[in-house]
């Protein structure tokens, strides 16, 4: 907790920084140097709070008779950590990738309040204080997806988060006043204390749900994610993806597991089930974007709903007093938040740099950056691979505990239950495959082929800085998952109140074996399958070459008789994910394709026009946006009455208000 | 040593008959700042120094904070007042003669408001608020066009049927209390019909209370009472839509405040919390609705205005300690934040030569001081932290929804409503592409950021005696 | 704690050295036994057809001629094309290993269960598919793009199945469940036929055999796999070959230890009986390869766009299997 | 004494209710402006026996007012106003007169329902009073309510205020009577000059913001 003051008091002076000095060079140094020391800082202390007592602090300010409360325990540790970690990466990459920024000082003074925003949420320890950090997160990141104000892409992208994050408060308040209850107990500890009702509770968890589900991205709550992360400048896209929706999951499971306490399991149903379906959905809405950070956002979406699915099985196996089970799934949550949080910071930096380097995000548009950007090539097919799920990474290591935790107990009571942890098996398989299918088109259309626009041709790796970011985000995507029983073990103290258990210690298994339960379940060693990987490729490498051929010779591709040098003859980003589309789009999105083919002899050009229809938007937003229009118009004739018509309002009023009285009398 | 409270009523006299005399308009500018600045100092006096009520005045708990925040706007204004009517001046729109009357007309309506919130008398009280409204009346016609004319008619009208209801009320409400009190001035003196309000006959003070609440609330824009508000607010001189916004609405709702007080002090009396409740949720949703259509920059934050007021009677309807002090807060950080939007708009629309927001655009980008403020002053005024607006709105929405949770629902799909508005129309003013002109404006800065600082500072620490106070008014109020 | 150890335990005497070399040896007949397997397969379809067909060592010679060739690589392609049949190699080459052919419990075993398999193989899919799309050509994109999208259904299949699998075993891990399956009256039950089904189907799209791909096509539009690699030649391509017959092999062996693991031996068996149950192995391995000649023969290959059709009938299979197994234990 | 005082006082309060009834019947300017005329003479009538029963002389300026102020300049220069702008023939009513008196007679009985529960007034002449003068208050706002002529308007905020004072004056012993209504005459005087001074024919109603909404390009 010492270093907390540190901390805040260092982002507050980098944010003055930031205003004072926006637009010099130096300020770029000093306030991403800034904010990477602060943030290590940050890192330090969640760690250290990972298996220490809690910590309280309670400080003059804030609502006055409450106080902001702040409280350091394993929880707020963990995620603090994560935030560290995060903001570090982003930090350290903006050190280089600021120096690109068209307008230093529309983000400088923004990025520290960010930052500063998202840790007093993970300390706030009553409930203003909790909104107040919450809110101030959503507005300081408002500002930076505002960075780049001129296209009019931002001002929606803006102001639907704007919206949407306030919804999110306002949905947070609500449930904040049911927990409060009358008496106004705002400090976090008054609310565990109490013993809300069923009903009471039912409420203010489904009211927590849509609140921090707003945040996070849980569909149907997700459209303003994909237009907002993409809008911000890359390193801030990162924080926003790999760090606030990770806080605004702190958020759920604070408020859900910690100020709730014991959950129903109809609830544990409600999680699983929309978390199941933005997994599925955000990874289709993912397969089949066609700009890269925006991609990269709906990516976003289908982890939330991982994670999501994690901390369901928590609740579902916490509801029914199993232990083990919840210790493995919010094992499995909190991992996979790790997790998401290092790949995805690694592929938004990853795609600032391809931004730096082609000036464009547009998959139509890039292309053979393996080529031109070597170094981050190759931390990007880390990347990919990690958020693909595949073994030995860090991505594959979460998931496999997720399914795990899926597999453990067919057995459980609740008819809902045992009908939803299939389906949401099933759907996590196909989200893991989406997810693969994604990336591979994602890599490949970025770095591989041929470019496909002159920009992408003369490209020019990154400035050095930025790519050690990179690497070391790779490096540690590949350590988590090598290791992950060094993770799964620190995670153990923040599991442990809430699961009522935890998963058997892991750093003593042989060979660093990851264990969930037992080791008769099911085990897996992410470092005996990554030795073994990398052994048998070398080997067989090292015998191919001693026992074959060693030749190589350079020639042209195999045209098929058609000889077309032409780039665009390549697949493209839509044309990549043509079979996808058709095979799942068409039902959930409502894709089409019209092919405009000229008869012989015509001279224009073929044409084929797709259009893909997002259903939540169709469904949810554009009839409630038109029914504020039709609202706002057909009201607006109030604005231009007369005078006389006025006073007819007062006469009524009064009329109402005497008969009122006469009546109550 | 006079006392503070009658040099807060004195000085604004007494600059009323010089600035009348002063044809020089930058000397009455600089005399009208100097005026209020020391009508607020000695406000600041009342702070440290409270003089004992008497039968005309009275400074206690609840109005002392509102005549300093009264003093400050005041100043603040005159000093943001001086910058604009310069600009005025110099476009044309304004002649030296208009300046003469309008500073006089600043002093006096400033004596007005300071005499209603310091009045001890609920007869004084009503002539003040008149004597404010009719001057306010007269600077929104200032500009001599249909459309101000038009607005100031329309502000007069319903102004007046107001304030003969309020009368009518204020009547009742000595009738109620001469047979306890006694005939005569004592049966008007506030504080001791707050002594005596347990024995009053409380169908009569019931009554007033319908009568004081359509004619207060005419003036505090309560829908459907709130016609005048919006025309008046962009057809008049900015100053006097920030003095209009950001003190006079105040003034009103502190009248109701006192007799609601009387209300709560009476156990047989109704409550007026459900009825306050349904005229302020109603204001909310109306006013969150109107606020899509609106293409005048200042209309639009008139219309906020609106809003606010709803929140804040919604929030004294809600009452108990947690529901008035957040009234309260909101009251202060209200009047703060809104008239700090009003300069910030006041000079943008000078510079862009038009109040329509489809003209202004991008002003971040060419104006990033007055731009950055205007962001500044629209986060706070929907309120995000760190500003204070979003003390007060916590406040109120949390214990609205552990007391009656539908209307909590309510009140928070009119805040949405209104946070997309405002949103909207700030994005496109604020951000993208660069519309209108982009010369540099003589702008004084200093009175919007003094406001933005001091919203700021409140929305993360609360002086402790200013809390002791709102408390205790708290829990007078019932 | 151990499980581990507890499940090295059976080796008692034996000792450390004995149980490395039975997993080495494993894994060199994995190695050796699938093009083998490959040549069958087309041997059998060979005599289906009345002809005489190559030799069953066919195959082998084929991998040797191509080991012995230069590598042509196209003008732009980068690192990855040529270090991607390397990985897919070993990465498929290890999921090989991980899945007991003839005996259960190998030293090893508990590296990995039957999602890391999958995961495995879905890896090698992810170098290939990428490596298919590193010339940029038509040809590759188009390859890729299917590949990935019959993936797409086939992954969650197959992990359907492996729930399916895992939840009557109580286990993901292979070695427990082939156990369990030899071990436990099983019975017949409902799910695991579904299941069987289902990784029928998987293994035949997994393969890229008909009626989801033909393996000895040449015409480039209604190629699958033959497209991602048909800029591979020389060592390159012997390794990818080698790669997806250890593939065809790793599933008939899956097959086999999943539902038919009669004969298995475990850890401790006597060398007799690993003799034994390799042998048995090999048997069950001619009668698939037989099995699936049939097949191939019987059926035409499907439209590409009618694929997901056939894999999602597999993915519902596994998910039907897996919700009766979750509603009633006695499914 | 009492017995007759009270009597007095209540007729003269009726009388002002029928006086804003008779208002309500008129349909020409001319002749209601007389009934103004008449409606402000009951009035000063009223105040005048108000401030004899109450013995509080400062209501005889009250009254003076109400006599000198109301019922003859205020009508003579609404008079002036209505000749000029040539309007002394027009006639118009929302709503029907029968209907609007209809209205009027609801509102009677509603203001005196109003009233009924108020029990503790010490003196029954006040309380009579009062329900009396909320009566005309509210007959006076009806009338602002269903006229369409600005003139007619002022007519009925006067009638308004005149309820006001008659209440004001029936509160025994009410200090500021007369500021108060000096404060209002000066209001009063505001809205007469104002209607003098912009011409505002008909603006309470035909000229409405919303058509010059139009003309100004949307600055709404």
């Amino acid at each position: 907790m010492a270093l907390i003051g540190p901390a805040f008091g260092s982002f507050a002076l980098l944010a003055a920084l930031g205003v004072v000095l926006g637009r010099h060079a130096a300020g770029r140094w000093l306030v991403y140097g800034g904010s990477l020391l602060a943030c290590l800082l940050l890192l330090a202390t969640g760690i250290g709070a990972l298996d220490a007592p809690p910590e309280t602090l309670v400080l003059p300010v804030g609502l006055p008779w409450t106080g902001a409360h702040l409280r350091l325990d394993p929880l707020s540790g963990a995620f603090l950590a994560l935030i560290g970690i995060g903001g570090a990466g982003a930090s350290l990459f903006a050190v280089g990738y600021g120096r690109d920024e068209h307008a230093p000082q529309r983000v400088l003074p923004f990025y520290p309040a960010f930052l500063a925003g998202m840790t007093l949420v993970v300390l706030a320890d009553d409930a203003f204080s909790f909104l107040f950090a919450w809110e101030l997160m959503s507005l300081a990141s408002w500002a930076l997806v505002m960075a780049d104000h001129r296209p009019d892409a931002t001002a929606r992208a803006g102001y639907v988060y704007l919206l949407m994050a306030t919804f999110s408060g306002m949905t947070l308040l609500l449930a904040f006043g049911l927990l409060a209850g009358t008496g106004g107990g705002y400090a976090f500890a008054q609310m565990r204390a109490a013993q809300p009702a069923p009903f009471i509770a039912g409420l203010a968890f489904a009211l927590a749900l849509i609140g921090t589900g707003a945040k996070a991205g849980l569909v149907p709550l997700q459209v303003w994610l994909p237009l907002a992360h993409p809008a911000a400048p890359s390193h801030v896209s990162a924080l926003m993806s790999g760090v606030m929706t990770k806080v605004a999951i702190y958020g759920f499971l604070r408020i859900v597991l910690d100020l709730l306490g014991a959950a129903a399991w109809w609830q544990a149903v409600v999680v699983l089930a929309l978390g199941g379906i933005t997994a599925v959905f955000g990874v289709l809405q993912a397969v089949m974007e066609r700009d890269l950070k925006r991609l990269l956002a709906c990516s976003t979406i289908e982890n939330v709903g991982i994670v999501f699915v994690a901390i369901g099985l928590a609740m579902a196996f916490r509801a029914n007093g199993i232990a083990g089970g919840a210790a493995l799934a919010l094992t499995a949550a909190l991992f996979h938040c790790l997790n998401h949080t290092l790949f995805k910071s690694l592929l938004f930096q990853v795609s600032g740099a391809v931004l730096v380097a082609t000036g464009t995000r547009d998959l139509e548009r890039l292309g053979g950056l393996i080529h031109r950007l070597p170094v981050t090539a190759i931390a990007a097919l880390v990347g990919c691979a990690a958020i693909a799920a595949l073994p030995p990474l860090n991505g594959f290591a979460s998931e496999w505990l997720i399914f795990q935790a899926v597999l453990l107990r067919p057995d459980l009571p609740q008819w809902g239950l045992k009908l939803m942890l299939p389906v949401d098996g099933a759907l996590l398989a196909l989200a893991a495959a989406l997810a693969a299918a994604c990336f591979v088109r994602a890599y490949g259309i970025v770095f591989l082929g041929r470019p496909r626009s002159e920009a992408a041709a003369v490209a020019q790796e990154v400035d050095p800085v930025s790519r050690a970011a990179m690497l070391i985000f790779a490096a540690l995507c590949a350590l988590a998952g090598l290791f992950p029983g060094v993770v799964i073990d620190a995670l153990a103290p923040v599991v442990q109140p809430f699961a009522g258990g935890r998963m058997p210690v892991q750093l003593g298994e042989d060979w660093l074996t990851v264990v969930p339960v037992d080791a008769a379940r099911g085990t897996y060693n992410g470092l005996l399958v990554g030795v073994f990987i990398l052994g048998s490729a070398a080997l067989a490498a090292a015998a191919v070459h001693r026992l074959g051929s060693r030749a190589v010779r350079r020639g042209p591709a195999w045209d098929c008789g058609f000889p077309d040098p032409r780039p665009i003859t390549q697949y493209g980003g839509d044309s990549f994910a043509q079979p996808l589309r058709r095979v799942f789009g068409s039902v959930v999105f409502q894709t089409q394709e019209q092919v405009d083919m000229p008869r012989p002899g015509e001279m224009r050009a073929a044409a084929i026009v797709k259009s893909i229809r997002d259903p939540v938007w169709d469904l949810l937003y554009v009839p409630l946006g038109g029914f504020v229009a039709r609202l706002s118009d057909r009201m607006n004739g109030l604005q231009f009455l007369t005078i006389r018509r006025y006073l007819g309002f007062v006469f009524a009023m009064l009329i109402v208000l005497l008969l009122a009285l006469t009546v109550t009398q | 040593m006079i006392d503070p409270v009658v040099l807060v009523l004195l000085i604004p006299l007494a600059a009323t008959a010089l600035l009348a005399a002063i044809p020089n308009y930058r000397l009455g500018a600089a005399l009208n700042a100097a005026a209020c600045l020391a009508t607020f100092g000695a406000s600041v006096g009342l702070l440290l120094h409270r003089p004992a009520a008497g039968a005309y005045l009275l400074v206690d708990d609840l109005n002392v904070v509102f005549v300093v925040l009264n003093g400050f706007v005041a100043a603040t204004t005159s000093l943001f007042s001086a910058s604009y009517v310069g600009h005025e001046l110099a476009t044309g729109r304004l002649t030296p003669r208009h300046l003469r009357f309008y500073h006089a007309m600043f002093q006096l309506m400033l004596f007005g408001m300071n005499l209603a919130l310091v009045a001890n008398n609920i007869g004084l009280m009503w002539v003040a608020v008149e004597l404010a409204t009719l001057t306010t009346v007269l600077m929104v016609g200032l500009y001599r066009t249909p459309e101000a004319l038009e607005a100031a008619w329309k502000y007069f009208i319903l102004g007046s049927v107001g304030i003969a209801l309020a009368l009518f009320g204020t009547i009742l409400v000595y009738l109620a209390a001469r047979p306890v009190v006694g005939e005569g001035l004592d049966a008007m003196v506030w504080t001791t019909l707050l002594a005596h309000a347990r024995d009053f006959d409380a169908p009569l003070l019931n009554i007033a209370f319908v009568f004081l609440l359509l004619g207060y609330g005419t003036k505090v824009g309560l829908v459907p009472l709130h016609a005048w508000l919006p025309d008046a607010h962009a057809e008049g001189p900015t100053p006097i839509s920030a003095v209009l916004s950001g003190l006079l609405l105040n003034v009103a709702l502190y009248a109701l405040l006192r007799f609601k007080m009387l209300l709560a002090a009476n156990p047989l009396a109704l409550a007026p919390g459900p009825l306050m409740i349904a005229l302020g949720l109603l204001t909310v949703l109306f006013a969150g609705v109107m606020l899509y259509r609106r293409r005048d920059v200042k209309r639009l934050f008139a219309y906020s205005s609106i809003e606010h007021m709803g929140i804040i009677v919604f929030a004294f309807g809600l009452a108990g300690p947690i529901g008035n002090f957040a009234g309260l807060l909101q009251m202060a950080m209200h009047s703060l934040t809104k008239s700090a939007i009003f300069f910030s708009v006041g000079h943008l629309a000078q510079v862009k030569g038009t109040q329509r927001i489809a003209e202004i655009g991008g002003v971040t980008e060419t104006h990033p001081l007055l731009g950055w403020g205007l962001v500044a002053g629209v986060s706070a005024i929907v309120g995000l932290p760190p500003f204070g607006v979003f003390a007060a709105e916590f406040l109120v929405v949390t214990s609205a929804f552990a007391q009656h949770p539908l209307l909590a629902v309510g009140l928070v799909v009119g805040l949405l409503l209104a946070f997309g508005a405002l949103l909207l129309r700030l994005t496109q003013v604020a951000f993208g592409a660069v519309r209108g002109p982009l010369q540099p404006v003589r702008a004084s800065h200093l009175p919007m950021l003094a406001h933005l600082a001091l919203v700021l500072v409140a929305g993360v620490w609360l002086p402790p005696p200013m809390v002791a106070w709102f408390q205790h008014v708290a829990e007078l109020l019932g | 704690m151990n499980g581990i150890a507890l499940a090295g335990a059976g080796w008692g005497g034996q000792g450390l050295l004995a149980a490395l070399l039975i997993q080495a040896g494993q894994m060199a007949l994995v190695l050796l036994a699938a093009p083998l397997l490959v040549g069958i397969v087309r041997k059998a379809k060979a005599r289906l057809q009345r002809r005489r067909g190559a030799s069953v060592l066919q195959p082998y010679r084929d991998l040797r001629r191509l080991l012995g060739k230069e590598v042509v690589l196209a003008e732009n392609a980068s690192w990855l094309f040529r270090t991607a049949p390397y990985a897919i190699f070993a990465a498929t080459w290890v999921a090989a290993a991980l899945v007991p052919t003839f005996a259960t419990g190998l030293i090893f075993s508990w590296t990995g269960d039957l999602i890391v398999i999958t995961a495995l193989l879905g890896g090698a899919r992810f170098a290939l598919a990428l490596a298919g799309m590193d010339i940029g050509t038509s040809f590759g994109g188009l390859g890729a793009s299917r590949e990935v999208m019959i993936a797409s259904l086939a992954e969650p299949a197959m992990l359907m199945l492996v729930f399916c699998v895992a939840i009557v075993a109580g286990s993901t891990q292979l070695s427990s469940v082939a156990a369990y399956m030899l071990t436990q009256p099983v019975g017949l039950r409902v799910s695991l036929a579904l299941a069987l089904v289902a990784l029928c189907i998987v293994a035949v799209a997994e393969n890229g055999r008909v009626p989801v791909d033909n393996p000895a096509t040449h015409l480039e539009l209604t190629m699958v796999h033959e497209a991602m690699v048909l800029e591979y030649s020389g060592r390159h391509l012997a390794m990818i070959e080698l790669a997806s017959a250890l593939k065809l092999l790793l599933f008939a062996s899956l097959i086999g230890c999943l539902f038919f693991p009669f004969g298995l031996a475990h850890a401790g068996s006597a060398w007799t009986g690993y003799l034994l149950a390799i042998g048995l192995w090999c048997g069950k391995l001619l009668v698939m390869a037989g099995l699936l000649g049939t097949l191939e023969l019987s059926i035409a290959k499907m439209r590409v766009f009618r694929v997901p059709n056939f894999l999602g009938a597999a993915f519902m299979f596994g998910l039907l299997g897996v919700l009766l197994l979750f509603v009633s234990r006695g499914m | 004494m009492h017995g007759l005082s009270f009597d007095i006082a209540h007729m003269l309060a009726g009388s002002l209710v029928l006086v804003s009834f008779l208002m309500l019947y008129q349909v020409r300017l001319t002749a209601l402006l007389h009934v103004l005329a008449l409606h402000a003479l009951v009035l000063a009538a009223s105040v005048a026996w108000q401030a004899h029963i109450q013995d509080a002389p400062h209501l005889y300026v009250t009254a003076a007012m109400a006599l000198g102020f109301k019922a003859l300049l205020i009508p003579w220069a609404l008079r002036r106003i209505v000749f000029r702008l040539g309007i002394h023939r027009e006639i118009e009513t929302v709503g029907g007169i029968g209907l609007t008196m209809l209205g009027g007679m609801a509102l009677v009985a509603l203001s005196l329902q109003v009233m009924l529960p108020v029990t503790a007034m010490s003196d029954p002449v006040a309380r009579e009073d009062i329900a009396l003068a909320l009566s005309v208050v509210l007959i006076g706002l009806l009338m602002m309510v269903t006229r369409r002529n600005a003139v007619s308007q002022v007519v009925g905020f006067l009638s308004l205020e005149n309820g006001i004072i008659l209440a004001a004056t029936g509160a025994r012993g009410m200090p500021l009577v007369v500021e108060i209504s000096v404060a209002f005459s000066v209001l009063i005087a505001f809205i007469v000059v104002g209607i003098f001074l912009f011409r505002i024919r008909e603006r309470f109603d035909t000229v409405d913001v919303g058509a010059l909404d139009e003309v100004r390009g949307g600055r709404a």
